[in-house]
């Protein structure tokens, strides 16, 4: 049926949104031990940063990942200049501090780029038709990128020493410095990383959507659904989990109305915490 | 970032000098609070522009003020009510309820405003309305919420703009009168989309029509794909959003994506060139139903040529503003009170429909100095309010997006309740 | 002037019950809550349809704070074993639930109409509205502080703190420590739902859109900046931040550099900078793990 | 024999790892009582269990003849059976004094009706609490540190600052875990002349260590487990001639 | 002797903030022997290990490495040097296969990972049965196999393992304990074995250094140590043993 294919690639692509943001808070979460609630800041600020690159010209295929990096870098200066100094000191004060970061990354957003509703000038297209199924091309690109980035994660963090090193941090820390892993570059690492895909998810929102101050914040609730659905600590379990959320939010629409996409991503954040805090989906690396 | 530099050097420009000019003002009177006391009683009136200079009515809010500010230079220039000039004190809701709320508190507590104008978004007219009321204070605003006239009290409140329940009613004309008989409608969860959508349905159905479906949506949502397939599953003749620029630029977007072609009507305030741009090729063809102007009467081409636009702008909601003050003026000129009660019966009688016709603040004063009763006809229409402070019938007009522009297609005349 | 201060200070007020409820349900018993707005929205709009279902004002305002606290208690109830950040993850994710609530259900809370009309208390003869307001506000916060300050000088202030310490402790010595932690949720709560109560009484309209993350986010930068735990600090925190928050808005008049959307902003920055500093400051020299 | 404590077929799994494996044994009222055995024997766990911290997977642990497995950790403590913890687990920012005020039980200041009422009955329970706080800290030669934040306390303070916290509720059964680790060894004999006293004024104890020369010389009877499993019971010199119990700490014979 | 010694600790003060465990242990280990040092609960064997590896920071004391002082250099610069350690408990990566395990083992060093790899499953020859499994999925004494073959990868002059028996059946201990002679036959590393399981370690080692409350009380060739009743003393206390000297 027409209307349950559409559906399917609304939920394939908001799974696509979803997915590096929630990777990023989940290898956060997993290294370094905290839910960073600044992330879908990191988007809002990715994506604004694409956009100011696009003014110079530059096509977006290009800015995007461009913009990533230098978000990562942003992400990489906060983290080494604030949140390095309580590092030893629990989950709590990054937690406060992500907020902070959340408060002001969202402003500096709002304070350079306005309240304005703006967009990326890719232009419109009309859609493909494959057996039923409607996707445009600018979606496809998208889907495809966030595809490339998540295989090149997963395997950057199998193949690479820097991955094994987040790996190993990540499952065993201890264990991890008396086998020669130094933290801090891997904390350092995992964090510019978190900030790049996060702007990339934040710059895929932005073209099926438009660019707000409150781009990011908007998705707060179903990224941390999708993290903690994926097993805080998985990048491959966040995919997954992603695609499952998006499945569930876009269905519910059968009984649900569209406005409760966001807390029924909170009951299956809380259901998931409440029961089984390990997630759902282990994937295990 | 992507503003149209055009835009933003005129629109910018005005501002910073309110701003300064303001700045000014409000200096001097938190400097000398007693100095300024004695101003509000026997110097300027002061006069509080509440706009949404920023939000979802930014742009709206920024043409308003730059309206204001044109009626502003004619009053004073023909010597202002009483011969007292008009100071205008701006301050931007962000088209929040609750930045209204305190800018409304400012205006009135350090300001010390006789009125405020302009509230544009119904929430807002809704939050500050309650504060005005209290204080005694009339306010003009270009909201059209029905609700707004349940808290309508002791008749301080008056609204420029048509009421929902008349915008519904447009809709169902036009559609009826071209002969379209089924509407699927999405709507914006916000204030004035259940009143506006149910007088569509109501009116919309006497004449024979049918609705298909209606969908609410957030504006935060990431995608409509699910909503638009939702409208576009019973082929409807036409689809009615009723909604803000974002949201309505993020449906067209998901229908021309989803390769569905239909006719959508939409109401005329959410219609910005920014969404005309933004939505591309996905806004061709959109019909846009907005309040509308007396193109032809003398006050509208006054406003026209103070801001400066060519014939290809329609500045509905700054013929309200601009209207807005003239009547406020007007009122003070005819009641010689600034008191907010006496002002509420003034603006009545100066709104009309008796009396002699006037366009302008000089020609009302030169009527008024003679002993005689003023109808202001401005340039937003001809303005006659009700018990409840709402315009009685309003004029519609149907515009349509072609290659880019937006090109009138049809007028909608006296609407009524 | 004076007049824009009595404002000032009476959205001090507000957000000083809301402070003083996080402080007894983080400061005092170390639960952490990142979604104090939820109960403060709670409070305004039992607050809000109680008065207008036609109940006395002090009736409305009781009714307000018994409802925020039994939310408080249901939160506190099901989520006993949550660690630290799960908490914090639940407490947020729960706040933008019940602002969700709000906005969609139209039948219970006007939806993003909100609620209009809200009455104030009568005003006190000889003084105008505004300061009127303030006086029964401060009488008010005075009562939540004089008990938030026996509440931590008391035996239970003292079982608290220990659950704070160590809970395993405090199990130890025969203690049901569930029973304490839901106590200090629902008196967070409850003092969260009578900040929301006069929110809803002071600005006459609430709406959900008022009710975002940010406030939680002041209460912690109050709670925060007035050494965690201590009821005047509380306060004192809760003052400074309303100051950088409401009385930034008068500057809008004399810095015409920027325009008013970016002095919001710079505020908004400015509050999440020093939150930032405060917890730099407070938990730098930490113990190490 | 008149048991204080009995534990009969206690089983505990974690995992792949059985911690407590049919674990059967007694304490006879007004004994002290030593439960020693290698590393990974199981002895924490079974505090844990018997404290309520854990749950047994079978097996049933009976207080004063009352079945107590599975009780919650507060409901076990209000019946008289009080613990220390081996890492001693002092509330830190809180003054010595409020550590043991804490633990009076039905106080009425601890609820939140006191705080609105007049508080002169709390005002002398407190004095009361704090009069009976002093003693204790008297008894464990804490009082000039009354008044001192906990976290100052040094290593065998804060060993002597656990002891007191159980005495003060004046428990029937303690049990203390391992209350001599990490104390140097002239403390050592204060907190052996500290638990004399302790058990000279009525109360049972049942103790962890691993200085085997306080085992030796405090204890009446010596409970040794292995694997989860008591493998000896009897005096300290039956213990001390036993070939397994050696065994069991050199890892000898397989079992 | 002392041309072969490989590694010297001496006077080595330490412990965890405030509370102090070792006051003055030494230990010397030669190329190619296996020592095993005993004590009972809370003497100390633990904490030297740390403090060898450098997880812990001696206030007093030298730790030598080939010659080399090393007491104040960093535990990476220690693994570099050629030092092996197996902890306790959580010895393995467990969401990472075994071979990846193995190849963690080289990541502070310079090394052809392959090459290290067949070598260590040649030392080890169980490894090739799991190879390419989760750490995480397997038993407790093949995960201290895979343990050990991760700190050979480096190939290591000295391997510090601390109770490797630790939790494990009878059977896997003996398996566990062979295959610790076999690292030390084919590898040429010296290995410091700090183990419970005393009957059993002494028999597979060549010397033995018995701790009690931070201090060395015995030292001596291993099967000396396994027939001293002073050492039963050590872990029963004194008691009234003293007449049965």
């Amino acid at each position: 049926m027409f209307e349950l294919q559409i559906y399917f690639v609304s939920a394939l692509v908001s799974a696509a949104i979803w997915t590096l943001p929630a990777a990023a808070i989940s290898l956060i979460y997993g290294v370094l031990r905290y839910p960073n609630f600044a992330i879908t800041e990191f988007m809002t600020l990715g994506a604004y940063l694409a956009l100011f690159l696009c003014g110079f010209s530059f096509p977006l295929w290009f800015a995007a990942p461009l913009a990533a990096v230098l978000t990562g870098f942003v992400a990489l200066a906060f983290d080494q200049t604030l949140f390095r100094s309580v590092r030893r000191a629990g989950a709590l004060p990054p937690v406060l501090l992500s907020l902070g970061l959340m408060l002001f990354l969202q402003n500096a957003v709002r304070f350079l780029w306005g309240n304005d509703v703006l967009q990326y000038p890719i232009p419109l297209s009309r859609p493909f038709v494959i057996a039923g199924f409607v996707i445009t091309p600018t979606q496809a690109i998208m889907i495809v990128s966030v595809l490339v980035i998540l295989l090149l994660s997963i395997v950057g963090l199998r193949m690479t020493a820097f991955g094994r090193a987040v790996r190993a941090t990540s499952t065993n820390p201890e264990l991890a410095v008396v086998t020669g892993v130094r933290p801090e570059i891997v904390y350092g690492g995992v964090i510019f990383i978190s900030g790049f895909l996060a702007a990339i998810g934040g710059v895929a929102l932005a073209t099926e959507t438009t660019l707000t101050p409150l781009l990011g914040w908007r998705v707060l609730i179903p990224l941390f659904a999708v993290a903690i659905l994926g097993g805080l600590g998985s990048v491959i379990g966040a995919a997954y989990a992603a695609l499952l959320l998006g499945l569930v939010s876009e269905f519910s629409l059968l009984v649900l109305p569209a406005t409760y996409k966001t807390a029924l991503a909170f009951l299956v954040l809380a259901a998931v915490l409440l029961v089984r805090p390990t997630g759902l989906i282990r994937a295990g690396d | 970032m992507k503003r149209d530099p055009e835009n933003r050097s005129i629109l910018g420009s005005i501002s910073r000098r309110a701003l300064l000019a303001g700045g000014a003002g409000a200096l001097a009177a938190a400097a000398m609070p007693g100095i300024g006391a004695v101003r509000a009683d026997e110097g300027e009136i002061v006069v509080g522009a509440l706009m949404p200079l920023s939000g979802a009515g930014g742009s709206f809010g920024q043409e308003m003020l730059a309206s204001a500010k044109a009626a502003l230079a004619e009053i004073n220039d023909a010597g202002g009510p009483n011969g007292r000039k008009i100071k205008l004190v701006e301050e931007n809701d962000e088209t929040s309820p609750e930045a209204a709320v305190r800018g409304a508190r400012k205006l009135i507590e350090v300001d010390k405003v006789t009125a405020i104008i302009g509230t544009w978004a119904s929430s807002v007219t809704l939050a500050v309305a309650p504060i005005v009321q209290a204080n005694k204070l009339i306010q003009f605003s270009t909201s059209g919420a029905s609700r707004i006239t349940e808290i309508q009290k002791k008749g301080h409140l008056f609204r420029t703009e048509p009421d929902d329940l008349l915008f519904g009613k447009a809709y169902a004309e036009y559609a009826a009168g071209q002969g379209w008989k089924r509407a699927a409608v999405l709507g914006l969860n916000v204030p004035f989309t259940a009143m506006t959508v149910e007088a569509f349905r109501q009116r919309f159905v006497e004449r024979g029509g049918k609705v298909t479906s209606f969908t609410t949506y957030n504006e935060d949502q990431t995608t409509f794909r699910s909503e638009v397939t939702r409208a576009f599953a019973d082929k409807p003749d036409f689809i009615h959003i009723s909604g803000y620029e974002p949201d309505i630029t993020a449906i067209l977007k998901a229908a021309y994506q989803l390769g569905l072609s239909g006719r959508f009507i939409v109401p005329g305030f959410a219609v910005s060139p920014d969404l005309i741009k933004n939505a591309g090729p996905a806004a061709e063809g959109l019909l846009l139903v907005e309040e509308g102007v007396a193109e032809d009467s003398p006050a509208y081409q006054r406003l026209a040529k103070a801001l400066g636009g060519g014939s290809d702008h329609y500045y509905s909601f700054g013929a309200q503003a601009y209207d807005q003050l003239n009547l406020l003026a007007l009122a003070i000129e005819a009641a010689k009170s600034v008191d907010g009660t006496v002002l509420t019966d003034a603006v009545k009688k100066v709104s009309g429909p008796e009396g002699t016709k006037v366009t302008s603040f000089a020609e009302g004063i030169k009527v008024l100095r003679q002993g005689g009763q003023v109808n202001y006809e401005g340039a937003s229409g001809s303005i006659d309010f009700d018990a409840n402070g709402n315009i009685v019938k309003a004029n519609f007009r149907v515009a349509q997006v072609k290659d880019g522009k937006v090109v009138p297609v049809g007028k909608i005349t006296d609407v009524v309740f | 002037m004076v007049a824009y201060l009595v404002a000032i200070l009476i959205f001090a007020m507000i957000y000083g019950f809301v402070a003083l409820g996080l402080n007894i349900q983080w400061g005092l018993t170390g639960l952490i809550n990142l979604g104090q707005v939820a109960f403060f929205a709670i409070g305004a709009y039992a607050f809000a349809l109680a008065t207008h279902a036609g109940m006395p004002l002090l009736a409305a305002l009781v009714l307000a704070t018994l409802v925020s606290g039994a939310f408080g208690g249901a939160v506190a109830l099901f989520t006993p074993r949550l660690r630290e950040d799960y908490l914090a993850i639940v407490t947020l994710g729960f706040s933008e639930f019940i602002r969700l609530i709000f906005l969609n259900e139209k039948w219970l809370a006007g939806g993003p109409d909100g609620i209009a009309a809200i009455p104030r208390p009568p005003t006190i003869p000889g003084l105008d509205t505004e300061t009127s307001f303030l006086v029964v506000s401060a009488a008010l916060v005075g009562l939540a502080f004089w008990f938030s300050q026996r509440l931590a000088r008391f035996p239970i202030g003292r079982t608290l703190r220990a659950i704070r310490e160590d809970e395993t402790v405090v199990a130890s010595v025969g203690k049901p420590t569930l029973a304490y932690k839901s106590q200090a949720f629902i008196l967070g709560a409850a003092l969260a739902g009578i900040g929301g109560a006069f929110f809803a009484s002071y600005l006459t309209y609430i709406s959900p859109d008022m009710f975002g993350p940010n406030v939680s986010i002041y209460v912690l930068a109050a709670v925060l900046l007035g050494t965690q735990g201590s009821s005047l600090g509380t306060l004192a925190g809760t003052a400074v931040v309303a100051a950088l928050l409401e009385g930034t808005r008068l500057l809008k008049d004399y810095i015409t550099i920027v325009d008013g959307v970016q002095l919001a902003a710079l505020r908004l920055m400015a509050l999440g900078l020093a939150l930032m500093v405060i917890v730099v400051i407070r938990y730098r020299t930490t113990r190490s793990p | 024999m008149n048991a204080i404590l009995e534990i009969a077929g206690l089983n505990r799994r974690f995992g792949g790892l059985q911690a407590i494996d049919r674990c059967e044994f007694s304490v006879r009222k007004g004994s002290i009582t030593g439960l020693i055995g290698p590393n990974g024997a199981g002895k924490s766990t079974l505090f844990n269990i018997v404290s309520g911290f854990l749950k047994p997977d079978s097996g049933e642990v009976r207080f004063e003849g009352r079945r107590i497995d599975g009780m919650a950790p507060h409901a076990v403590a209000r019946l008289g059976l009080r613990r220390t913890f081996q890492i001693p687990r002092e509330l830190k920012r809180m003054s010595v004094l409020e550590n043991l005020m804490l633990v009076p039980e039905g106080q009425f200041g601890d609820r939140i009706l006191s705080v609105v009422l007049p508080d002169a009955r709390v005002r002398e329970e407190e004095r009361a609490n704090a009069a009976a706080a002093r003693e204790v800290l008297q008894m464990v030669g804490l009082e000039t540190k009354a008044d001192a934040p906990a976290a100052l306390l040094s290593g065998g303070q804060k060993k002597l600052l656990e002891l007191a916290r159980c005495l003060m509720s004046r428990p029937r059964l303690m049990l203390l875990d391992e209350p001599t680790a990490g104390v140097n060894p002239t403390l050592i004999r204060d907190l052996m002349d500290v638990m004399r006293q302790v058990h000279a004024s009525g109360i049972t104890l049942l103790i962890i260590e691993h200085n085997m020369n306080v085992v030796m010389e405090l204890c009446e009877r010596i409970v040794v487990l292995d694997r989860g499993h008591v493998i000896a019971a009897g005096t300290p010199s039956e213990i001390q001639e036993n070939r397994q119990v050696l065994d069991a700490y050199l890892g000898g014979a397989d079992a | 002797m002392s041309a072969q010694e490989v590694l010297g600790a001496g006077g080595l003060i330490a412990g965890y903030g405030e509370m102090q465990i070792l006051h003055g242990v030494g230990v010397r280990l030669s190329a190619g022997e296996i020592v095993t040092v005993i004590g009972p609960n809370g003497s100390g064997k633990s904490t030297l290990l740390k403090t060898l590896v450098g997880l812990i920071r001696p206030s007093a004391g030298r730790i030598l490495l080939s010659g080399q002082e090393i007491t104040a250099t960093s535990t990476r610069d220690r693994l570099r040097a050629g030092l092996g350690y197996v902890p306790q408990v959580r010895n393995v990566f467990a969401t990472m296969t075994v071979e990846e395990n193995l190849r963690m083992g080289l990541f502070a060093l310079p090394g052809a990972v392959r090459e290290r790899q067949e070598a260590v499953r040649e030392i080890l020859p169980t490894l090739n049965d799991y190879w390419s499994a989760r750490a995480g999925k397997l038993s407790g004494g093949q995960q201290q196999i895979v343990a050990l073959g991760r700190a050979l990868m480096a190939s290591p002059k000295v391997l510090l393992l601390d109770e490797p028996s630790a939790g494990l059946s009878p059977k896997a201990t003996d398996e566990v304990f062979r295959h610790i002679r076999a690292i030390s036959d084919r590898q040429g590393a010296a290995v410091l074995l700090v183990e419970q399981n005393a009957h059993k370690a002494l028999a597979i080692s060549d010397r033995c250094y018995v701790l009690a409350e931070g201090r060395n009380r015995l030292d001596g060739d291993a099967a000396s140590i396994a027939g001293n009743p002073e050492v039963g003393r050590i872990y029963l206390g004194a008691g009234d043993g003293s007449q049965k000297a």
